[in-house]
């Protein structure tokens, strides 16, 4: 069965497709890239729904030697061998889902990407055989290693297609992650050695039978499993991110191309929220309870901060920076409250705002390239120009705030609700930030929209898209738009454009209505987990 | 009799008897110079036609060198502004200390000698190349061009000619077994090295006459060319010490050369009746006879054929004698 | 007693030569000083073949190969010195300065 | 015959001390004997007559410190060859066939630098 | 005598092969008139180097031996070790033969037969059973590789490097010689394992701790970490491309093996002061382990501030070589495999990276990391090989450095107590390398290209180039393939004598 290996490299024959186009077809390139993504779409929606009708996921594992370490006699037979595994189950499953259609959007987005095609396009698909690879494997190394792909992907999609201080942001994300990937790296070391296996299912006995803990190669005391567990929630906080760490995320969206910020923001957050509900709760389930506290904590801490310093801002992607900063505290929280609600919200919030997130900076893309500017102060009265535009924006941000019907509403009620029933105080303050939310997206939508452009002179003559300047070095220009009159006018939305805009709208609708969607496949796993948390 | 001093237990008084006794070799060397001095003006004057000193100590100018010592030694002492006066000092002392230390351990008869050691080859050539750092020094802190010419280029002969005299040694050694020079000779009871080594002898020769400076190979002291090569500026004792240093290597390596390839003290065939300290004494003279008539003969040769001679005739030639030597050894022996 | 007079006389005088390599501004100096902390090995591995608690011939053959690799050490070391001369006219070491940053 | 070793090594002293002693003596004795009348003149450097100009310590030609270079190795190959010619009775052929080799292996080191006309004088 | 004739020479197959094919090439060089190319030579050497590899190979299946009295052992690790060595040398003289330099390359001749010997004493080095080999074959491959530092004879700054390496080798061989005389004086023998078997015997614990500290010393120095690393840049910039390459790969193998060979054998059953911990090697660990942070924090954190490639490569280099001396400071069961695996991923990468940095020295005559700027644009595929070859440096996953990387961090943390401090300081100064192997990546393909285009890679080149971007990616993708032959060595059980 290579179903799973079909799933994540499938994008690689794009890549070698891409190879033997010429630079200069770029229609060609937007076609072929874009149609990637379209195999692991097919093969995610396949899985979901083959599952949702009954279909055991376990049957799609994926197992093959990969490395052995060693073969010293004094060691079982298994031990110090790192297997190339692949495996899914529902937790995964959704976040595959989420990863297949963000990248396909992302893609079809990527039209407004001029610069480079080829190179980029070969990026993204990479950055997507990464993102599936991280949900798909069922080895801590592997998953490493497909978390490592996504971090060269990006850095490279950010330092070279991204904004006028692409490089300082491109930097910024590499060392944050590339810190927490490095503690995370020492936790995976520790486990693999110490039990001499990196698989998460024998991980999980090795870890809690007290019978295989006989088989441990080291013992594992119960100070150094609160290290490893610490550890590991640093990593992902890191990546995640909680809030002292959360520079980089803020460079990364303000600088980021649009269509990467779709998968920065909608996939690779989510990733550590996956890691953490993965390993946090999957393998120290004793010890994640008395981490739960801190959680929550820096969750609320998350949610008012983001949404705090989301109302200052006068620049979209600011906003929608801070916002995420925000929303990922509320996945925090779900987390901390350390129940069937509260980790059933961070998933469903994960996912929610993976949908959302995607949806604003798809417009922000196509707001970029039509006004060359996201600064709010320079913007109003879209509208009339752009009703279609403005009607998309003021969807994304009232799913935002989470409008009851929408998908940002289900995540987050599930979540708070999580948290009232461990720990009220918290969740009180925490909810004060869902007001905020709601201030600083209409606030800023609003303005944008409907409000009297303050600067209508400069929007409409378009200041220089900063993005251009800086690529102009590298590259002769090859036509005058970009010195003088925005690219495309004032135009709204068109075929193109409005079809990943309307996807995205329907599916955040959808789950907003119909939350079942999600929660069936991760009812199962969630009840694993909360079994092994003993309650 | 050296012998049973050589085993006792080592004490004052044997320093006291070894002191004596180096005190006379001293005089025996002194005198040796003395005459040989006057031997090689004779000689010369022979050669060339000419009597020679025939004023001073009667008709054959027995006492001219002795003369020429004590003029020597009235002699103002000049040190040139320029120099480094300490080097200056010290280095005709430099040069003429390792020349009387290697008669240590060469032996004259199986009676008189001195430092019975097992390394005796290896340390006359350790300690007679000392001998280049004094005149380098001395070239050197005088300060004056010829002089630092002269230094440098006796440098540069005597390290050169050392490396083709220390391999064809080398052949002497194989056949002895021994670095100790008693036994080199003991060995050489029956057949004497030079004609077990006739090729490593010849090298030996020439390399010899390099090493002490001497036509044809007398660069370092060249007077037509350096005026007086390394020790211009040297007058006065200072500048004999230099000399003396020379004809004690003269004398040094006249008995080397008698020792390692002429037998030493061993009679020719059935003349054992003459002692051993006569033979010694008369193949010591006939060495020393040669090196004079060397002097006479030879043209100077010119520096490039001098480096070049030692470097690519000498050297290969004596590293071929020391594998047919050793061949030969393995094969024959 | 003997032999720690050996050792003592090694140890200072490799303890002059290390000083000596470390400080010293002139290459040539610096170069015998390396000379001289290799002949105090020299006298160590020869007192210890002769004196040390298990006396054998291997110290002599590793002082000859001491011996030998410092020469080897020692011409390449004032070939390097010759040519860095041509090029830089000066022998002090500081003054190899121009491979920094 | 650890009495001969030391005494042996006695006498070399003593020859040192009188090796030293004896120009020490004659320098001193020279002292009192020789007239000592200075001179600014005699104290400068000669040069045939011509008043010296410049320092003499000048840069020397390379090859002086080629040869220097060439003398160290070869003189501690033979370092090798003494020990190997003393006991070669005792190693029999396997010493040869080593010996040989390493005289080659000298033997192509002095063609290297005869090639590379390191031994050319002038 | 009769034993000597009657060793199996055959063991010194690799050794004979490297040995003849230098003086071979030495003898033609001085034959050859000198008009004539000498970049045949190099290519001779390689294919030497590579028929030694193979010869090498073909040993693996025997068992361990030793001949000549145990000075020449032919055990695991001395085959493991010289394989790397053989290959990187090989890979090496590829870069030799295209070894162009602005003043013309009148010395190819010596570089490659120097290169040659310098390798035989490395390999040497990998077989020595007795201190007196160890030490003679260390010089041999030092005097060598000092020339080859001095050998762009007209270039001041080759001059200069050479005259460091020189001044500071001097002084690291006196240091190590004096620890080894300590070692023969307590113990009477020059034999590794007769030494390891007379100190247990000997009462000497400070004679002994000053013994091995020297030896810790004067390793340091061929393995370029602290407190012995600062030649390294100096030399590493001076010296011509192909013998920076040189030295910072089959030098730091051969360091390595030095230290294993000498420090492991010697002293992991040596008595310590006190009985606990039992073995002096472990209880110098703490010094070693300090001794390999400072190597990762210095490297990796002055490597920042680089803009020479070469200098920034050592730099680079005494970092990873602070990552190889912490897992041998971890002292695991997986010490030796760990370093072997390291090392020679190591060697593919950073060949790699040399053959290409060679590449632009010769066209531009300048190492200067502008050199880089927008490489992508008019030479893709060498842009992409050097990526990949920087990414293999910074461990990233998918390339040989992340596992080479993951092992020595298994290492490092299976023992009991694990080392976590150093594991988090690996971790930490890997990210800080991040840094600048990216800023080089981001000259490589984000920034605008100054310079003319780079002209083609030539064929040495080229092949060095192919086959370490192959290794890299092969070892990243399929481990196995070099787990597969390091189990061949089984462990290197038969390591200690």
């Amino acid at each position: 069965m290579m179903f799973l290996s079909l799933l994540v490299f499938s994008p690689l024959l794009g890549i070698v497709l891409l190879m033997f186009v010429r630079k200069t077809d770029e229609r060609m390139i937007q076609w072929l890239g874009t149609a990637a993504t379209v195999p692991p779409l097919i093969l995610a929606l396949f899985a979901f729904i083959q599952s949702g009708r009954g279909f055991r996921l376990e049957r799609l594992d994926e197992a093959r030697d990969w490395v052995r370490l060693t073969d010293l006699p004094f060691f079982t037979d298994a031990a110090y061998v790192i297997r190339y595994e692949l495996g899914i189950d529902g937790l995964s499953l959704v976040f595959i889902v989420l990863t297949a259609v963000l990248a396909t959007l992302a893609a079809l987005a990527s039209m407004l990407v001029k610069t480079e095609k080829k190179g980029y396009f070969l990026w993204l698909l990479a950055l997507e055989i990464g993102m599936l690879g991280v949900f798909s494997a069922a080895n801590f190394v592997w998953f490493f290693l497909f978390l490592e792909v996504t971090l060269v992907a990006m850095f490279l999609l950010v330092g070279k297609w991204g904004g006028f201080e692409r490089e300082r942001a491109a930097y910024s994300y590499l060392l944050y992650n590339g810190l927490g990937s490095a503690l995370l790296l020492v936790v995976i070391a520790v486990l693999l050695a110490r039990t001499g296996t990196a698989n998460f299912a024998l991980l999980h006995e090795m870890l809690h039978n007290p019978a295989a803990e006989g088989q441990l190669i080291a013992p594992l005391t119960e100070e150094g499993r609160y290290w490893l567990l610490g550890g590991l929630l640093l990593a992902f906080a890191v990546k995640l991110p909680a809030v002292p760490f959360h520079r980089w995320l803020i460079r990364v969206h303000v600088e980021a191309p649009p269509p990467v910020v779709m998968l920065h923001a909608g996939v690779l957050l989510k990733i550590a929220a996956y890691g953490m509900i993965r390993f946090g709760v999957g393998l120290f389930p004793d010890e994640f309870r008395s981490f739960a506290g801190v959680l929550a904590l820096f969750g609320v801490i998350n949610v008012l901060y983001g949404a705090l310093l989301a109302l200052r801002q006068r620049e979209l992607k600011r906003v929608l920076a801070y916002s995420s900063v925000s929303h990922m505290g509320v996945v925090l929280i779900g987390l901390g409250a350390l129940n069937e609600a509260g980790i059933q919200g961070a998933v469903f919030q994960s996912v929610a705002h993976g949908l959302i997130s995607a949806l604003s900076f798809l417009l922000v893309g196509v707001l970029t390239h039509r006004m060359g500017t996201t600064d709010i102060n320079r913007l109003g009265g879209l509208t009339k120009a752009m009703p279609l535009f403005s009607g998309y924006l003021l969807t994304a941000a009232l799913a935002l705030l989470g409008l009851p019907g929408l998908a940002g509403f289900v995540g987050e009620f599930t979540s708070f609700l999580g948290l009232f029933q461990t720990k009220p105080a918290l969740a009180a303050v925490g909810a004060l930030g869902l007001i905020f939310a709601a201030v600083y997206s209409l606030k800023a939508v609003l303005d944008i929209t409907f409000g009297r452009p303050r600067d209508r002179q400069e929007a409409v003559m378009g200041w220089r898209e900063p993005q251009a300047s800086a690529v102009s070095i590298c590259e002769p220009q090859t036509s005058g738009a970009s010195l003088g009159e925005p690219q495309g006018g004032v135009v709204d939305l068109q075929g193109k454009e409005a079809v990943p805009a309307f996807i995205l709208v329907a599916l955040i609708v959808a789950v907003g209505v119909y939350p079942q969607l999600l929660a069936a496949p991760l009812t199962a796993v969630v009840e694993t987990m909360m079994n092994g948390l003993g309650g | 009799m050296m012998e049973q001093w050589l085993e006792s237990t080592p004490s004052w008084s044997n320093i006291a008897l070894f002191f004596g006794l180096g005190a006379l070799l001293l005089a025996v060397v002194l005198a040796f110079v003395t005459y040989g001095i006057l031997a090689e003006r004779k000689v010369m004057g022979f050669m060339q036609g000419r009597i020679g000193p025939n004023q001073v100590g009667g008709r054959f100018g027995l006492l001219q060198t002795v003369a020429d010592v004590l003029k020597l030694l009235l002699k103002e002492d000049t040190i040139p502004k320029a120099a480094d006066r300490p080097l200056y000092v010290l280095a005709p002392i430099i040069a003429f200390v390792p020349s009387f230390m290697v008669l240590a351990v060469l032996p004259f008869t199986d009676a008189f000698r001195f430092a019975d050691i097992g390394v005796g080859l290896l340390y006359y050539i350790a300690v007679s190349g000392l001998t280049t750092v004094g005149v380098v020094a001395g070239g050197w802190a005088s300060n004056n061009k010829y002089a630092l010419l002269g230094g440098m280029r006796a440098a540069a002969q005597m390290i050169s000619y050392e490396i083709p005299l220390v391999m064809s040694a080398l052949g002497v050694v194989l056949l002895a077994g021994s670095m100790n020079l008693v036994d080199i000779v003991a060995a050489q009871k029956d057949v004497w090295f030079i004609f077990a080594q006739p090729l490593a002898f010849l090298i030996f020769l020439i390399a010899a006459v390099a090493e002490l400076n001497r036509t044809p190979f007398d660069l370092p002291e060249a007077e037509s060319e350096l005026v007086a090569g390394f020790h211009v500026e040297y007058s006065g004792f200072r500048w004999a010490f230099f000399m003396l240093a020379e004809y004690v290597y003269l004398f040094a390596m006249a008995a080397l050369v008698t020792i390692l390839f002429l037998g030493g003290w061993h009679p020719v065939a059935f003349l054992g009746w003459i002692p051993g300290a006569v033979w010694f004494a008369l193949k010591f003279c006939a060495v020393v006879f040669v090196l004079i008539w060397f002097r006479a003969t030879f043209p100077r040769v010119r520096a490039d054929q001098l480096m070049e001679f030692a470097w690519k005739v000498l050297l290969p030639l004596s590293l071929v004698n020391i594998v047919l030597t050793a061949v030969v050894k393995a094969w024959f022996f | 007693m003997t032999l720690s007079a050996y050792l003592a006389l090694a140890l200072i005088l490799f303890c002059i030569g290390l000083y000596g390599a470390l400080t010293k501004r002139n290459t040539v100096i610096v170069l015998i000083c390396i000379e001289l902390m290799l002949n105090a090995v020299n006298i160590n591995f020869v007192a210890f073949a002769k004196y040390g608690a298990h006396p054998s011939v291997h110290g002599h053959v590793f002082a000859l190969f001491a011996i030998a690799v410092a020469a080897a050490e020692a011409a390449v070391g004032l070939a390097a010195l010759i040519a860095f001369y041509r090029s830089r006219k000066t022998v002090q070491v500081d003054e190899a300065n121009s491979l920094k940053h | 015959m650890s009495n001969v070793y030391a005494n042996s090594y006695l006498i070399i002293f003593v020859f040192l001390c009188l090796g030293v002693l004896l120009p020490i003596g004659a320098l001193t004795a020279g002292r009192w004997l020789r007239p000592h009348v200075p001179d600014e003149m005699k104290a400068t450097t000669y040069e045939s007559g011509n008043n010296p100009f410049h320092d003499s310590r000048v840069q020397f030609q390379v090859r002086y410190y080629l040869f220097a270079l060439l003398f160290v190795i070869f003189d501690i190959e033979t370092m090798f060859l003494y020990p190997w010619a003393v006991v070669y009775d005792q190693l029999g052929l396997f010493a040869l066939v080593e010996m040989i080799i390493f005289i080659v292996l000298l033997a192509i080191g002095l063609i290297y630098a005869w090639k590379k006309k390191v031994l050319r004088w002038m | 005598m009769n034993d000597v004739w009657q060793s199996d020479w055959s063991m010194m197959a690799p050794e004979w092969i490297v040995l003849a094919a230098a003086i071979a090439l030495l003898v033609i060089d001085l034959a050859l008139p000198s008009d004539r190319s000498r970049r045949p030579l190099a290519w001779g050497a390689a294919a030497a180097a590579a028929l030694a590899m193979i010869a090498t190979a073909a040993m693996i299946p025997a068992g361990s031996a030793s001949i000549l009295h145990d000075t020449f052992r032919l055990d695991a690790f001395a085959k493991a070790f010289k394989l790397i060595l053989l290959a990187g040398g090989a890979l090496a003289l590829l870069l030799v033969a295209e070894w162009a330099p602005k003043e013309g390359s009148p010395h190819r001749g010596e570089f490659a037969y120097m290169m040659l010997f310098a390798l035989l004493g490395a390999m040497m080095m990998a077989s020595s059973g007795d201190l007196l080999t160890l030490f003679v074959s260390l010089e041999l491959l030092s005097v060598s590789s000092y020339i080859l530092a001095g050998l762009r004879k007209t270039a001041p700054a080759s001059n200069e490097a050479a005259l460091k390496y020189v001044i500071n080798g001097g002084i690291a061989t006196a240091i190590m010689l004096f620890g080894m005389s300590y070692l023969f004086g307590l113990t009477g023998t020059t034999n590794l394992g007769g030494i390891a078997r007379r100190l247990q015997e000997t009462n000497e614990p400070y004679m002994l701790a000053l013994a091995f500290l020297l030896l810790l010393i004067g390793v340091s120095f061929k393995l370029a970490t602290v407190p012995f690393h600062m030649w390294a840049p100096d030399v590493y910039e001076g010296a011509p491309v192909p013998a920076t390459a040189f030295f910072a790969v089959v030098s730091k193998t051969a360091g390595f093996v030095l230290l294993l060979r000498l420090l492991v054998t010697i002293f992991a059953a040596a008595p310590a002061e006190g009985r606990d911990p039992s073995s002096l090697l472990l209880s110098m660990q703490p010094v070693i382990t300090v001794l390999a942070g400072l190597t990762m924090i210095i490297g990796s954190v002055v490597a920042l501030r680089q803009r020479s490639l070469k200098r920034l490569l050592a730099y680079s280099s005494i970092a990873h070589a602070g990552y190889l001396l912490a897992g041998f400071a971890a002292m695991s069961w997986a010490m030796i495999d760990s370093l072997w695996m390291y090392l020679l991923v190591y060697t593919l990468m950073n060949i790699g990276a040399f053959a290409i940095i060679a590449h632009i020295v010769n066209e531009t005559g300048s190492d200067d990391l502008d050199g880089l700027a927008g490489l992508y644009r008019h030479r893709p595929l060498l842009a992409v090989a050097l990526g990949l070859f920087l990414l293999s440096l910074a461990g990233i996953p998918g390339t040989a450095g992340f596992i080479a990387k993951l092992h020595i961090f298994i290492g490092l943390v299976v023992t009991e107590p694990g080392h976590y401090v150093l594991a988090a300081v690996m971790a930490i100064t890997t990210v800080i390398s991040y840094v600048y192997y990216f800023n080089l990546i981001v000259q490589l393909f984000f920034r605008p290209t100054f310079t003319a285009p780079l002209g083609r890679l030539p064929a040495g080149l080229s092949t060095a180039v192919v086959l370490c971007a192959l290794g890299t990616l092969a070892i990243g993708w399929a481990p196995g393939l070099a787990y597969d032959m390091l189990a061949q060595f089984g462990h290197f059980g038969d390591f200690l004598p």
